[in-house]
């Protein structure tokens, strides 16, 4: 029976394989509707880089708004839409999509020693499915009433106010750019979805002989996590998103409450509650977080093994610890609702529980320090990122005490402090993470090595413009300053006030700082200096296979015959065994 | 060469990190970081937040301080001095970092946090009671007059000029109630419990002097309890966005001496009368 | 085959470890497709039982449905669980016939509580229940309604849709038992939800 | 693995349809007794015997079994959680 099933499986595995392996494919299919991790990858990164034009542009446009009032050419009305759609831009199209799909796809497979993702196919639709989701978010910003407008959390009822029907508009970026953004990321959330589920099927399925799950590099049990997380949390914003767009237009009221009068007109729902929709926002906005920022940790774990010439301290720790921030994350969503009328019970519940978390996130950062210990450390580019990371996750992490203490939160709650805090997560670490997975694997994937000296500046724009723009905007909160404020006016905020033209400074300096990365990414695509099949001498399984990497990943399958990290091994430390190496 | 520049690199690096780290906390000392404080739970707020501060400092300086020793330590070509920690020692270096930090944060939101949070949120019977009602983008506060009772709030009556909390002319208990628009006024040192509404879309009430937020949510009735502490007039900042004009929504609470605040309520006249 | 190109097949057998959860990863990847759609309902029922204790009344149910009815769509749909497990178990002996048949009756039995449950649709809608009202209190009520039995009902047309292609492939032998297994699945997950909407809405 | 697994096929004909038996009784009980404690164990009763035997969760590993175990009690967390603001006053 077994192997009747067995022979099923063979046969779907053989579909999704074998149809294009081997056989010389078109450009078409070999560059464009590709099914091949790599190339999918690939795509992903280019689509998060063009997001990333947008998003950082638009924020750039507000910093000088903020900076120096009324010299950006800028309404209100355009700001609350320009912050709004620089959130969802940000988060879910180009940090999703460079770290989560992008390094992800490239990376997984050949980590754990498969041929492709367990459904190629999926895998490729995943992509193209975000295609149309990034028209439709960029596209957004044409309609009447211009983009979405209620920030990037959407709350009802600014976003449930269409003016659609009988429903009263609440703003005007509450109609068709409020229903063309839900669109989006309903479609984001399909694709995002798809691409979990193969994450966690190529990694519990498809790793190769030898590979048991302790044996895994920590990059991919980061994946793992994120995309388990994922896939448990995503379908609680599904749940909202479809709610709040029967809300919009077709007059019911789960998140409109009774008695509702917008601007002098008076609404015919009754009985619906807002808090409703930030409880099921939350419940996958905090994991999502994880989702973000774990497998940036994971990334950086691989980097720093491979630049410090040591096995990173404590991975059986480290895993644990994942495992349990995957836990956690679950059940702390309340944290982002302190002083949202919920019940205070409930405040103290989420309070202590999100404490608990520090715990974990404590091991991590040891480990990330304590990897450093007695190694050999090669300032890399990719190194330097990572370790930027470990200093951004210290710093970031925090910031978190103050957040998740509910009584500190009744001065931090949506102030500066709070966009300090996780734009330094899910804004600084997760791409300083990323950046150091596109230099790591650069040369894996194009065969041609990153210019390091151009690799070095962009690093340290992006360090210290990042750094210093978010350390400010903490002490900003500090001072009071409320968030997605068009213009200030209060005597309090006065001093806080005063740092915001640094910010913006700051804030040029660090998106400048991606014009050399740009521009070297394009260039050592073709014309870097070439790179053999293990330039970094690393050890995990995609170091074992050519460059450049050949349809279908290997010749024949690695078998794998040890940890992942086989470094400073040998009588004098001196050597490195990769994991695939006989016994 | 490479050395060198791994050198370099490492110098840069790990300088760079401390005096990150010194430009951070010295910001403490010498910004004006905090607004002033002028409520009796604020006082309690600041607390938490000065220990947090030195907990996450210590994290904060002795993290960068790690990472800065090691790079400058173990930067450079060759091979790794590693050698296999023993399992006692990995295990020192897992339960340690988990003791200290649960011990750490978990102390602070209860012993510290708690009990503030918890004034916050009780009504004390002999609180003044203060009833606020956010619309786009306004702050409208309310007064229960002589009887001590609030009218009803009719949607159907609102009107953004003649009524704008949409009261009852024939309710009784409505007759007296005193509405003031853009403003709260408080009597010093006397609790105010609030009941903070909204007709339309989410609006925070915050006050950072006083160090009060809570959301005004339509549907919905939500509290937080004021003790000010010194005179003054206090900013109203909306904190939640509540549309383009978001920005613009303020408003003041004027904290009055006791006998101040008496004058003032003696003055006002019910909104139907 | 083998010797010219490296296939799935081995990926899945020779090379690879063996799966974490003991199945091939397309059951895998339904499983988990499955926790998370079961979330997503478990996040619509939340919000559901959450307006339900926060309203003031909500219509009693003797009123709005009849309960006779209702017991036979969810005897329905239970069968054709029954009918789809029967199905699996068929096609797991290579009985490639009974495979077909009874994946067909599943499907005759989805189709069957898609027009019970269209003319329940109708007797509510036809006795004045909306989205955004409802002649017996809670307005809430019809908007959970129509939404929740709406987005199961979408999931059993989808799930007969599945059926009717696995009947099709498992008649021509293109589908084996791990196809028709998968099917079975996603189907009694269907069953699963109902038997929860069930509960929710017309028993408690 | 395999020997165990055609065991089960066998047996499972008969099985399917004693299950059916119990889910169709079970409905019956349970649509006479309105009690909310029996009708929130017959449902979580029913939902059970559907996993366990027509989704042949009875006979997969301990780990896919606490996977799916882990994905609902998520769901009952968001409920039991949210359910603590239903309290407030509605206007």
């Amino acid at each position: 029976m077994a192997i009747a099933q067995a022979v099923e499986t063979g046969k779907a595995g053989h579909q999704a394989h074998g149809r294009d392996h081997g056989h010389p494919a078109g450009f078409i299919r070999k560059y464009i509707f590709s099914t091949d991790h790599k190339v999918i990858g690939v795509q992903y990164l280019l689509m998060a880089m063009l997001m990333s034009v947008v998003g950082l542009g638009l924020s750039l446009w507000f910093r000088v708004q903020l900076a120096w009032p009324g010299k950006a050419a800028m309404t209100p009305e355009q700001y609350v839409a320009i912050v709004t759609m620089h959130g969802t831009i940000m988060i879910f199209f180009v940090v999703s999509l460079a770290l989560s799909s992008g390094l992800g796809n490239f990376s997984i497979p050949l980590q754990v020693g498969a041929r492709d993702m367990a459904y190629p196919f999926l895998n490729m639709l995943s992509f193209w499915i975000i295609v149309p989701a990034s028209a439709i978010m960029i596209l957004s910003f044409f309609v009447e009433g211009g983009a979405a407008a209620g920030g990037w959390t959407a709350y009802p009822p600014l976003s449930a106010l269409s003016g659609f029907g009988k429903v009263p508009r609440g703003s005007p970026g509450s109609g068709m750019g409020q229903t063309l953004w839900l669109l989006a990321m309903a479609l984001f959330i399909v694709s995002f979805t798809m691409g979990g589920l193969n994450y966690v099927a190529t990694i519990l399925n498809l790793r190769a002989r030898g590979m048991s799950l302790m044996r895994m590099p920590l990059t991919v049990w980061t994946y793992f996590v994120a995309a388990l997380l994922g896939l448990l949390s995503f379908p609680a914003l599904t749940a909202a998103a479809i709610m709040l767009l029967l809300d919009r237009h077709l007059g019911t009221s789960f998140f409109l409450p009774s008695g509702l009068v917008v601007s002098g007109q008076q609404a015919a729902n009754v009985g619906g509650t807002p808090l409703l929709f930030q409880h099921l926002f939350w419940f996958l906005g905090h994991p999502e977080v994880y989702v973000l920022v774990l497998p940036a940790i994971g990334i950086a774990f691989d980097v720093i093994a491979a630049f410090s010439r040591r096995p990173p301290h404590g991975y059986k720790t480290s895993v644990w610890a994942l495992l349990i921030i995957a836990f956690l994350g679950m059940i702390v969503w309340g944290h982002h609702m302190f002083t949202s009328g919920m019940n205070p019970f409930l405040g103290k519940y989420f309070s202590i529980a999100t404490l608990l978390i520090t715990a974990p996130f404590a091991v991590l950062g040891v480990n990330l320090l304590a990897s450093l210990w007695r190694a050999r450390i090669r300032f890399t580019t990719s190194m330097l990122f990572a370790l930027g990371l470990i200093s951004a996750v210290g710093t970031g992490g925090i910031g978190g005490l103050f957040l998740a203490t509910a009584t500190a939160d009744l001065h931090f709650h949506d102030t500066y402090f709070v966009v300090g805090h996780f734009h330094l997560m899910i804004g600084v670490v997760t791409m300083t993470g990323t950046f150091a997975g596109i230099y790591y694997w650069f040369p894996k994937m194009f065969g041609r090595h990153m210019n390091e000296t151009l690799g070095k500046l962009h690093f340290w724009g992006t360090f210290i413009g990042a750094f210093a723009l978010f350390v400010i905007q903490h002490f900003q909160g500090f001072g009071g300053m409320t968030r997605r404020y068009f213009e200030y006016s209060a005597d309090y905020v006065q001093p806080a006030l005063a740092l915001n033209p640094a910010v913006t400074w700051f804030a040029f300096l660090a998106v400048g700082a991606q014009i050399p990365f740009f521009f070297n990414f394009f260039w050592s695509m073709f014309k870097g200096k070439k790179a053999e099949a293990n330039p970094w001498e690393a050890t995990t399984l995609e170091w074992t296979t050519a460059t450049p990497v050949p349809h279908g990943n290997w010749e024949r399958l690695p078998v794998v015959s040890g940890k992942p990290y086989g470094y400073a091994e040998g009588a004098n430390g001196d050597a490195h065994r990769m994991q695939n190496a006989e016994a | 060469m490479r050395s060198q520049r791994g050198a370099v690199s490492a110098w840069l690096l790990s300088s760079l990190l401390i005096l990150a780290t010194i430009l951070t906390v010295g910001a403490f000392f010498v910004l004006k970081w905090r607004p002033e404080v002028a409520s009796e739970h604020g006082r309690g707020v600041d607390r938490m937040i000065t220990y947090i501060i030195f907990a996450a400092g210590f994290i904060f300086v002795v993290g960068h301080l790690v990472l800065s020793t090691f790079l400058v330590k173990f930067g450079g070509k060759g091979t790794a001095a590693y050698k296999p920690m023993t399992h006692k020692t990995e295990m020192l270096f897992t339960i340690g970092p988990v003791v200290f930090m649960v011990a750490v944060s978990e102390l602070g939101v209860l012993a510290i946090g708690g009990p503030v949070w918890n004034q916050v949120y009780t009504h004390k019977p002999d609180d003044l009671v203060v009833d606020i009602t956010a619309k786009q983008y306004e702050w409208i506060s309310r007064y229960p007059g002589k009887d001590g009772k609030f009218g009803r709030k009719r949607p159907d009556l609102f009107d953004d000029q003649e009524n704008p909390l949409g009261l009852d002319r024939k309710d009784p208990d409505a007759k007296d109630d005193i509405v003031v628009r853009g403003a709260v006024y408080l009597p010093v040192g006397k609790g105010a419990w609030f009941n903070i509404q909204s007709w339309d879309v989410l609006h925070s009430f915050n006050v950072p002097v006083l160090r009060a937020k809570q959301d005004a949510v339509p549907g919905l009735t939500t509290h937080t309890r004021i003790v000010p502490t010194a005179v003054g007039r206090y900013e109203i900042s909306c904190a939640e966005i509540c549309g383009p004009g978001h920005y613009r929504m303020r408003g003041f609470v004027n904290v009055k001496s006791e006998a101040d605040f008496a004058k003032w309520l003696k003055s006002q006249v019910g909104w139907f009368e | 085959m083998n010797s010219t190109a490296v296939t799935g097949h081995e990926a899945a057998t020779h090379e690879s470890e063996p799966g974490f959860y003991g199945t091939s990863w397309q059951k895998l990847m339904m499983w988990w497709f499955i926790i998370g759609d079961a979330i997503l309902f478990g996040s619509f029922l939340a919000a559901y039982g959450f307006s339900r204790i926060s309203a003031v009344n909500w219509p009693d149910r003797t009123q709005m449905f009849s309960l006779n009815f209702i017991t036979v769509m969810t005897f329905t749909l239970i069968t054709s669980s029954a009918t789809m497990a029967t199905a699996v178990a068929a096609s797991r002996r290579g009985d490639r016939k009974a495979a077909f048949n009874f994946t067909m009756a599943t499907a005759v039995g989805g189709l069957a509580f898609l027009g019970m449950q269209a003319y329940e649709w109708y007797h509510l809608i036809h006795n004045g229940a909306r989205m955004d009202t409802n002649p017996w209190g809670a307005p809430a009520f019809g908007a959970y309604f129509f939404a929740i039995t709406g987005f199961h009902g979408s999931h059993v047309a989808s799930g007969v849709l599945i059926l009717l292609i696995t009947a099709w492939n498992a008649k021509r032998g293109k589908s084996g038992p791990e196809g028709v297994e998968l099917t079975g699945l996603y189907w009694h997950f269907v069953d699963l939800v109902w038997v929860f909407v069930f509960g929710c809405f017309y028993l408690i | 693995m395999s020997d165990t697994h055609a065991a089960h096929v066998e047996a499972s004909y008969r099985s399917y349809w004693i299950a059916w038996a119990i889910l169709l009784v079970l409905t019956l009980v349970m649509i006479s007794i309105s009690t909310k404690a029996f009708l929130i164990g017959g449902i979580l009763l029913k939902s059970v015997i559907i996993g366990a035997w027509f989704m042949h969760l009875k006979h997969e590993r301990a780990i896919l079994i606490w996977s799916v175990v882990a994905g609902i009690l998520f769901a009952g967390f968001l409920f039991l959680v949210i359910h603590f603001d239903a309290g407030t006053s509605l206007l």
